[in-house]
């Protein structure tokens, strides 16, 4: 199991903060193509729409971490290595959350939980860094999640929530083998 | 107009560079997407080229993996596919072969050749996506399935209690037996690469819900927890705690480090008999 | 609408998952059938399992129908997502009507070509006027309305449908559908009110299949899951036990099948069914059936092959395979029922020949009549008096495996005190002993043959409609459309045809062959596989006229009954 | 003429009444007459009555017991035996139901069943003959053989080690579960009588020593010997045991009190659906 | 001895188990080997596994023979214990020579009953004088003298057999058969001297089809045992080693066929070897093989069926299961040996096309031809430049299953960069996706009919002898017996005889046989089995003469030369 204790967010160094930053970031941008993907393939043109969405965001903010880095080679771990608080990465928007019949309010709320979490990460660093270059950059980070997550709630309060019976669907469903 | 990658070449791939461009079947929210990008991401991991990596399947939802891979691939048929896993990888030794599918696939029609290919011992990984129900075919009770759920192939429950799985991979012999959850993802990764990784047959089972037929396992998140204790390397005492636990506990179980089949063979040799010869009289 | 005999209509109903296009269809039917008409539908679906286009294709007509038309009347898309693949089984011409939401994504380009007429239906914004509407209701009103259906047939086939989910639920979907109705516009549909309400079944080839057996006395089910077979143990499971029977699910085909073996060893009537890969796992156990002289009953319902296939698809394909799959001299029966409805009959003639002949009888029924539903005339029983020769009073000298005159041995029951003996696979004496004596192998030989050859059969062996000197030959899913491709025909043509429906394929009936081709100096053979299995199955074992000919292509697409007349016509002109 | 044997009658009959008379094939010496004679004598001192009895087997020197028995009988194909003898006894629960065959037609192709049938636990008792051999096909490897027995098939050993049969039963399920050795006629005869009145699914593995092909088994009666300790109803325990002994304790293992499959559904009853009705429209 | 072409002399030795006569057959083959004459041995057994009663069957001959006479010149029971069923097989006349050892029982009645010449031999006695000495021995040593044997081979035969157990036991087994010899006198046996010592293979059809198999390239091998196949795997298990390939035991044969299938996706030929039961099995495999385009071989072994049958017995009646037995359309090859040499050949070519194909070739010896051993010339090695259509360099919009002329497409081994795909039992496009698309389920459908059917079989798609307007037809162990048959028949009538032997029975050669029938008026149909399986075939697929006549009956005796000799005799007659 991977090292979730509190401290985790203590001795990042720069490096460290930076490669962690753009996995993030480089994860968000595939899980949200992926789930644009499934969503066009079952016709949810709407949410898929909003993934794609999600995934030219997070796709802006990589670039703008590979730029933060300047000459700092970010190498990339095995997977197993990295520091998160939980079991992902803060903004690997979880696969297992979602539905085809999944309305936008739900998409955007989906999103807004991963920015929010992404937005912890970087504020715990920010906080309990012990080195203040780390320290600043990641509340930099955590910023631009912060104006993420506004966006979110902009975008939430546009679209109705779903109705009690959102994921029901009167067909069965396909055998296909 | 024709390429060809060097073999030799260092392999720098991106997980995402292992998909294959196929567009799965799969309801969204299943727990084989959550297989699908682990599984690239160990093989990214591991630096392994994709010519040289071979997927093996049967039917089932699950079964449908390999299309979705950028490797060799062969999907099979129903319950077969550690047979032919086994006898790619004992041709091929020099390829990487991981064979996958279903609880259906793999502990009801295939169940015998769990048994066998644990006690053979080939160098495959072998890894159960594992919903306790039969996907593909609309939701009938599986090996896994619980006595009591409710079915129209089985009303009221088919009053048989599961099986499992690891206690009868320890029993035959597997020589790594792991247990995940399809959702945590880095967890799986790491156990993949270790499984593959691992000399002999390495057995991997993922709890991975159906979002379809088994909406209750979206609650598995909430239930899966490290196991108690770290891996040990006596499979009676793997195979004791398997079968008392309560099936939610995750990580790698045991690691042993029995003989490999085929890996005596010397292969490629000069042809020395004289088949004529002996039929001399 | 065809200008056919009897007034048919046919729709196709779109849409992603979700959409409900199956509900919707499924109530249209049954809407149709309170308004005394007749029906028939089938599902067809993408490769997604859960959230892919999906389509109700429903035909409706005056008289009964069990194929589907060659085109389409009506073609409403709740939604055109991924639907080219689909489209290719839904023809449209310019007579056709296609209904569209004008908020959707305009309709695919084959579409828009074929001249259709397009209609436009805010379907999404009617169905967000009622509070809890939803757009397949609306699409139900409508395509009612265009069918000529009543508002009280469609509210009655609403309130079977959903009745359980309560009073609200019923009068939001009524409400949708009336809005829906009230757009649409009585088109040339099929005149209804030819039936009463309440004398019609719905029913699909696979669940009549399930009743058949019930009917003929099965009590014991062995089941494994594959498509399109798994609906009859479904079906099978709940009422089996209520009967006082079982359904065992198995860890495989080679379990079921010896399940199946086992409980009728022990005079429990046995069934199990499945498809082309599960059959080819069975094939061991039907061979030791035939030699140990087991009854049972093993229903294939056919899809696209070979190996895995195209699961959800029908072709006739495994043909082959069940008549001469089993290694050795294996003498057995396979019958085939030729529409949905047949499938009652059929399957409980199999568990009477079963029974009868103690041996093995493989029913090859199809995806197309397993999964299709029919509104159609309720299937009366029937008794076949089915009973197995049992051996109830064991006499000083008995032999389980006596070489009787009709080849049929007395069969003594587990419980028969003195009856005991070993029921085996290996070749045996007439005292089931083992034996590899020249003599008792022939002799056993020539008893499971004989027992098989020398039944009688009746007139089931064959359904014959029409004279002439041409004949048709055909069977299983294609008869409907070969019958229903006959009547578009002029009499002239008709006049000098005859249709032969075999439904016993195996064993042969030469003598009743020979009556039947009496007279007829050209044969066509008409099927859907790809090598014209049963034409060369027909030249092996019977004299047919010089003059043959043969129709056969593989699936997926069933055949259609235009096509098949066009095919005919040509055929008579030669 | 006819004799007609009421089911009721009491049944005083002898050990050899239960033999059929007809000549077993088997090498004279083969541990498979032990089996036969400690049968005939388990079921003589149960009284059961002969027509009540089924005896259900595959293919093998083994596997041609039923016909050496006064009881109906059925010889089906190889590895089946399990299944068939599962459809008999769901159907005909009033009969007592005995399966038995080689560790070849149990093991090695008829595996799957093993594993469903203990998981099932419909209560018939399975006998398993094993010689770590196939007798009848002349000496091959069967999955209990040790890896480095030398034969024509697998020169030099196969290299894959034996399997256990009795952890895999407990892993799987069974309700009882014993080891005997044929020579032990008295041992095998009380467990053999044990198994069948125990409810459920009941194992019982013979080692039968095959002198045609594995004249050092003719060794086995001095290697045998009482477990150390009683049977346990802890099915973790029984495994974990098994899984670490030598493979020569005999005697009772385990013993459980799982629900029986097929034991609830009431039988005969009046047919109370009216089937027509649900289709009308 | 026969008054036939070459002078032909049978001998059964009969014996109770440990009586030794399998290993005196084998040596009376080889020393006649040694002495130039060509020769066939058949073991016959009783149902016991050790001790029943067995009898080696020998023929020996100036000529090469492939299949046992109708009588026995000599039969020589060591004792008569269990002999009965045995003596079925062998039929002896007032010319045979009977040898029984006044020790033991009297001959049995169906012997004394012949007319036979009964000659006392002290066997048992001459071998106690020898200390050491075996029966099995002085029998050797007394049918050798009758056959004209040299004692030099004699001795040179016990030395090869035995020689690795020491000087000692030789020197005992020489001197007891040297008695035998020295009682015995000279029969009209064949001419011995015909050819030189060492020039002569001896071997059976099981190990000819390993040698076939190696030469052709195989070296991946799964095995499951089953009677009679087993020789070829317990053959190959040690020379595939050496040959840097494995053989793999399976749990069971839905895993050999599998493992097979996986070696050969890998890029190694691969085979496993079964009989029915396991065949019935493998069924489900085989199609996967057809439609994922995998090469491979399967030699089924027949024994009579159905079900368990009887193990140890020929009958060609896995004919339709070969040809007929996959679900689906799913088009393989089917090839026979015709003798027991012929394995060789026809196994090696039988790799080839499954090689070159890309396609799952059935193999269909039996028992007879397997475990029969026969002196025969050495088979020549020959090449047929087997290579499989590999995918080397990968071209940019490379397909797996690309449509081409010859409907071989072009295969990548895992390995190759860029040639990545995913093999499919599911129905596929021509780049290995799924589809349910019926442009691609017939345009797949095609190419793997077309790749088998277009294929250049050459001339080895049958053995024709002869010419005339009647001919017989023939396959498998049968040809043999029917090409002796025609030795014998008189001038008059084989001139007026085409006799044409099957080798390729699937796919059909439509033009090769129309060549072949060329002329042909009457054809007579020879094979065995119960229902006339090839009959049945022929007339499905060739158009024959209008006048066929068919001779078949089940195994477990074979057919033998004279007894067909009588039939063609009749039928040509007629
Ligand atoms: C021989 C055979 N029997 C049955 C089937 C039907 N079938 C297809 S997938 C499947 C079960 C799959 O279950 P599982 O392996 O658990 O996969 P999942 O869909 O749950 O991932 C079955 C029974 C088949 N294809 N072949
Ligand atoms: C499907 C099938 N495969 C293979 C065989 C051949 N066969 C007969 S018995 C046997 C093995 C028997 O071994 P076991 O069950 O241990 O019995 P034993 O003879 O040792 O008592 C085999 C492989 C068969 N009859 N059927
Ligand atoms: S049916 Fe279940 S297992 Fe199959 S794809 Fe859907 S969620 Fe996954
Ligand atoms: S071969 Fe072995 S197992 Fe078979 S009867 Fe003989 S001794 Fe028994
Ligand atoms: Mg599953
Ligand atoms: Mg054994």
């Amino acid at each position: 199991m991977s090292n979730t204790g509190k401290n985790a967010s203590q001795n990042f160094t720069q490096t460290e903060l930076l490669v962690h930053a753009l996995v993030i970031e480089l994860e968000a941008v595939q899980s949200y193509k992926d789930l644009a993907e499934q969503m066009e393939q079952c016709g949810n043109t709407e949410v898929a729409a909003l993934f794609d969405k999600m995934s030219k965001l997070e796709a802006e903010h990589a670039e703008k971490i590979r730029e933060a880095a300047g000459d700092v080679e970010l190498t990339e771990l095995p997977p197993w290595e990295y520091r998160w608080p939980g079991l992902e990465p803060p903004e690997n928007i979880d696969l297992a959350g979602v539905h085809y019949l999944m309305t936008p309010h739900q998409a955007l709320e989906l999103a807004l939980e991963n920015e929010l979490s992404a937005m912890a990460f970087f504020d715990a660093i920010a906080h309990d860094s012990t080195d203040d270059q780390v320290g600043s950059l990641a509340q930099e980070f955590g910023d631009d999640e912060r104006q993420h997550v506004a966006w979110m709630k902009e975008w939430l309060a546009k679209y109705p929530p779903p109705d009690d019976d959102w994921d029901y669907d009167p067909d069965p469903p396909a055998a296909i083998d | 107009m024709v390429r060809r990658m060097s073999v030799a070449a260092p392999c720098k791939l991106k997980a995402s560079d292992y998909k294959s461009g196929t567009k799965p079947v799969w309801c969204p929210g299943c727990g084989d997407f959550h297989v699908l990008a682990s599984l690239t991401k160990a093989i990214a991991a591991l630096a392994l080229v994709p010519e040289n990596l071979a997927v093996v399947s049967g039917i089932g939802c699950s079964s449908r993996i390999p299309a979705y891979l950028n490797c060799y691939g062969f999907h099979g048929v129903h319950g077969r596919a550690l047979p032919l896993a086994t006898g790619l990888k004992v041709a091929r030794p020099d390829l990487t072969v991981i064979c996958a599918g279903g609880d259906g696939d793999g502990f009801s029609i295939g169940g015998n050749h769990l048994l066998h290919a644990c006690r053979r011992n080939v160098d495959i990984t072998y890894v159960v996506m594992d919903n306790e129900i039969y996907g593909m075919t609309k939701g009938q009770p599986s090996p896994t399935t619980a006595p009591d759920w409710d079915s129209e192939l089985a009303p009221g429950g088919t009053g048989v209690s599961p099986f499992h799985p690891l206690v009868i991979a320890l029993a035959s012999g597997a020589n790594f037996v792991a247990r995940t959850f399809a959702g945590d993802v880095k967890g799986t990764t790491r156990t993949l690469a270790e499984a593959i990784g691992h000399p002999g047959f390495s057995f991997v089972q993922i709890l991975s819900p159906c979002v379809t037929f088994r909406p209750d396992q979206r609650e598995w998140k909430n239930k899966v927890h490290p196991p108690p204790v770290t891996f040990t390397t006596d499979p009676a005492q793997a195979a004791r705690r398997v079968m008392t636990d309560d099936g939610f506990n995750i990580g790698v179980l045991y690691k042993g480090s029995r003989d490999i089949y085929g890996q005596a063979v010397e292969r490629n040799a000069e042809f020395e008999r004289d088949l004529d010869a002996e039929f001399l009289v | 609408m065809t200008g056919q005999p009897g007034m048919s209509f046919s729709v196709a109903l779109l849409g992603k998952g979700g959409a409900g296009v199956i509900t919707a269809g499924d109530m249209l039917l049954a809407a149709a059938a309170r308004c005394g008409l007749y029906g028939l539908m089938i599902r067809a679906v993408g490769p997604q399992i859960r959230g892919g286009e999906s389509a109700a294709l429903v035909r409706l007509s005056s008289v009964p129908v069990e194929c589907l038309d060659d085109r389409f009347d009506v073609v409403l898309g709740i939604d055109w997502k991924q639907a080219e693949q689909l489209l290719s089984e839904i023809a449209v011409d310019a007579d056709s009507i296609v209904v569209t939401d004008p908020a959707e994504d305009a309709v695919p380009h084959s579409i828009a070509a074929s001249g259709a007429v397009l209609r436009q239906l805010e379907m999404k914004e009617l169905a967000e006027s009622v509070s809890g509407g939803r757009v397949n209701m609306v699409a139900l009103g409508y395509v009612a309305g265009l069918a000529g259906i009543s508002q009280e047939a469609i509210r009655h086939a609403i309130e079977k449908n959903i009745g359980r989910k309560g009073r609200q639920a019923v009068d939001v979907s009524v409400a949708a559908a009336m809005l829906g109705f009230s757009r649409s516009q009585r088109s040339a549909a099929p005149q209804t009110g030819g039936g009463q309400a309440g004398n019609r079944w719905m029913i699909s080839g696979n669940h009549a299949t399930g009743l058949g057996a019930l009917r003929g006395g099965v009590r014991f089910a062995a089941a494994y899951p594959i498509t399109p077979a798994t609906e009859i143990l479904e079906w099978l499971a709940p009422r089996l036990k209520d009967a006082g029977g079982t359904l065992t699910q198995a860890e495989d085909e080679l379990a079921s099948i010896n399940m199946a073996i086992g409980a009728s060893y022990g005079g429990v009537p046995s069934l199990t069914a499945t498809s082309g890969p599960g059959l080819s796992l069975m094939i061991e156990g039907l061979g030791l059936a035939v030699c140990a002289e087991i009854p049972l009953v093993v229903v294939n319902v056919m899809r696209a092959g070979p190996s895995t296939g195209i699961p959800t698809k029908p072709e006739q394909s495994d043909f082959n395979a069940a008549i001469y799959g089993l290694h050795g001299d294996a003498p057995h029966i396979v019958v085939a029922p030729n529409s949905v409805t047949d499938c009652v009959y059929t399957t409980q003639w199999a568990v009477h020949l079963a029974e009868a002949t103690q041996a093995p009888v493989i029913v090859l029924s199809d995806q197309f009549i397993g999964q299709a539903i029919v509104v159609a005339d309720p299937v009366p029983a029937i008794s076949f008096f089915t009973k197995r020769k049992v051996a109830e009073e064991i006499p000083e000298a008995f032999e389980r495996y006596a070489i009787t005159a009709d080849g049929i041995s007395p069969m003594p029951l587990p419980g028969t005190a003195g009856g005991q003996y070993t029921a085996d696979g290996l070749e045996h004496s007439a005292a089931a002993k083992p034996s590899g004596i020249a003599s008792d192998h022939s002799a056993q030989l020539d008893k499971r043959a004989r027992k098989i050859a020398d039944f009688d059969y009746g007139q089931h062996w064959a359904d014959i409609e029409g004279a002439g000197e041409l004949a048709i030959l055909t069977w299983g899913s294609t008869a409907s459309v070969v019958r229903e491709a006959l009547q578009r025909l002029p009499d002239k043509v008709t006049g000098r045809l005859k249709l032969i429906t075999l439904r016993l394929l195996l064993p042969v009936r030469q003598e009743d062959m020979a009556a039947a081709l009496d007279g007829v100096n050209r044969l066509l053979v008409i099927e859907q596989n790809h090598t014209g299995q049963l034409y060369r199955f027909l030249r092996a074992w019977y004299d047919l006229p010089a003059d043959v000919d043969t129709v056969h292509r593989p699936g997926p697409g069933v055949f259609r009954p235009g096509e098949i007349a066009t095919r005919i016509d040509a055929w008579c002109g030669e």
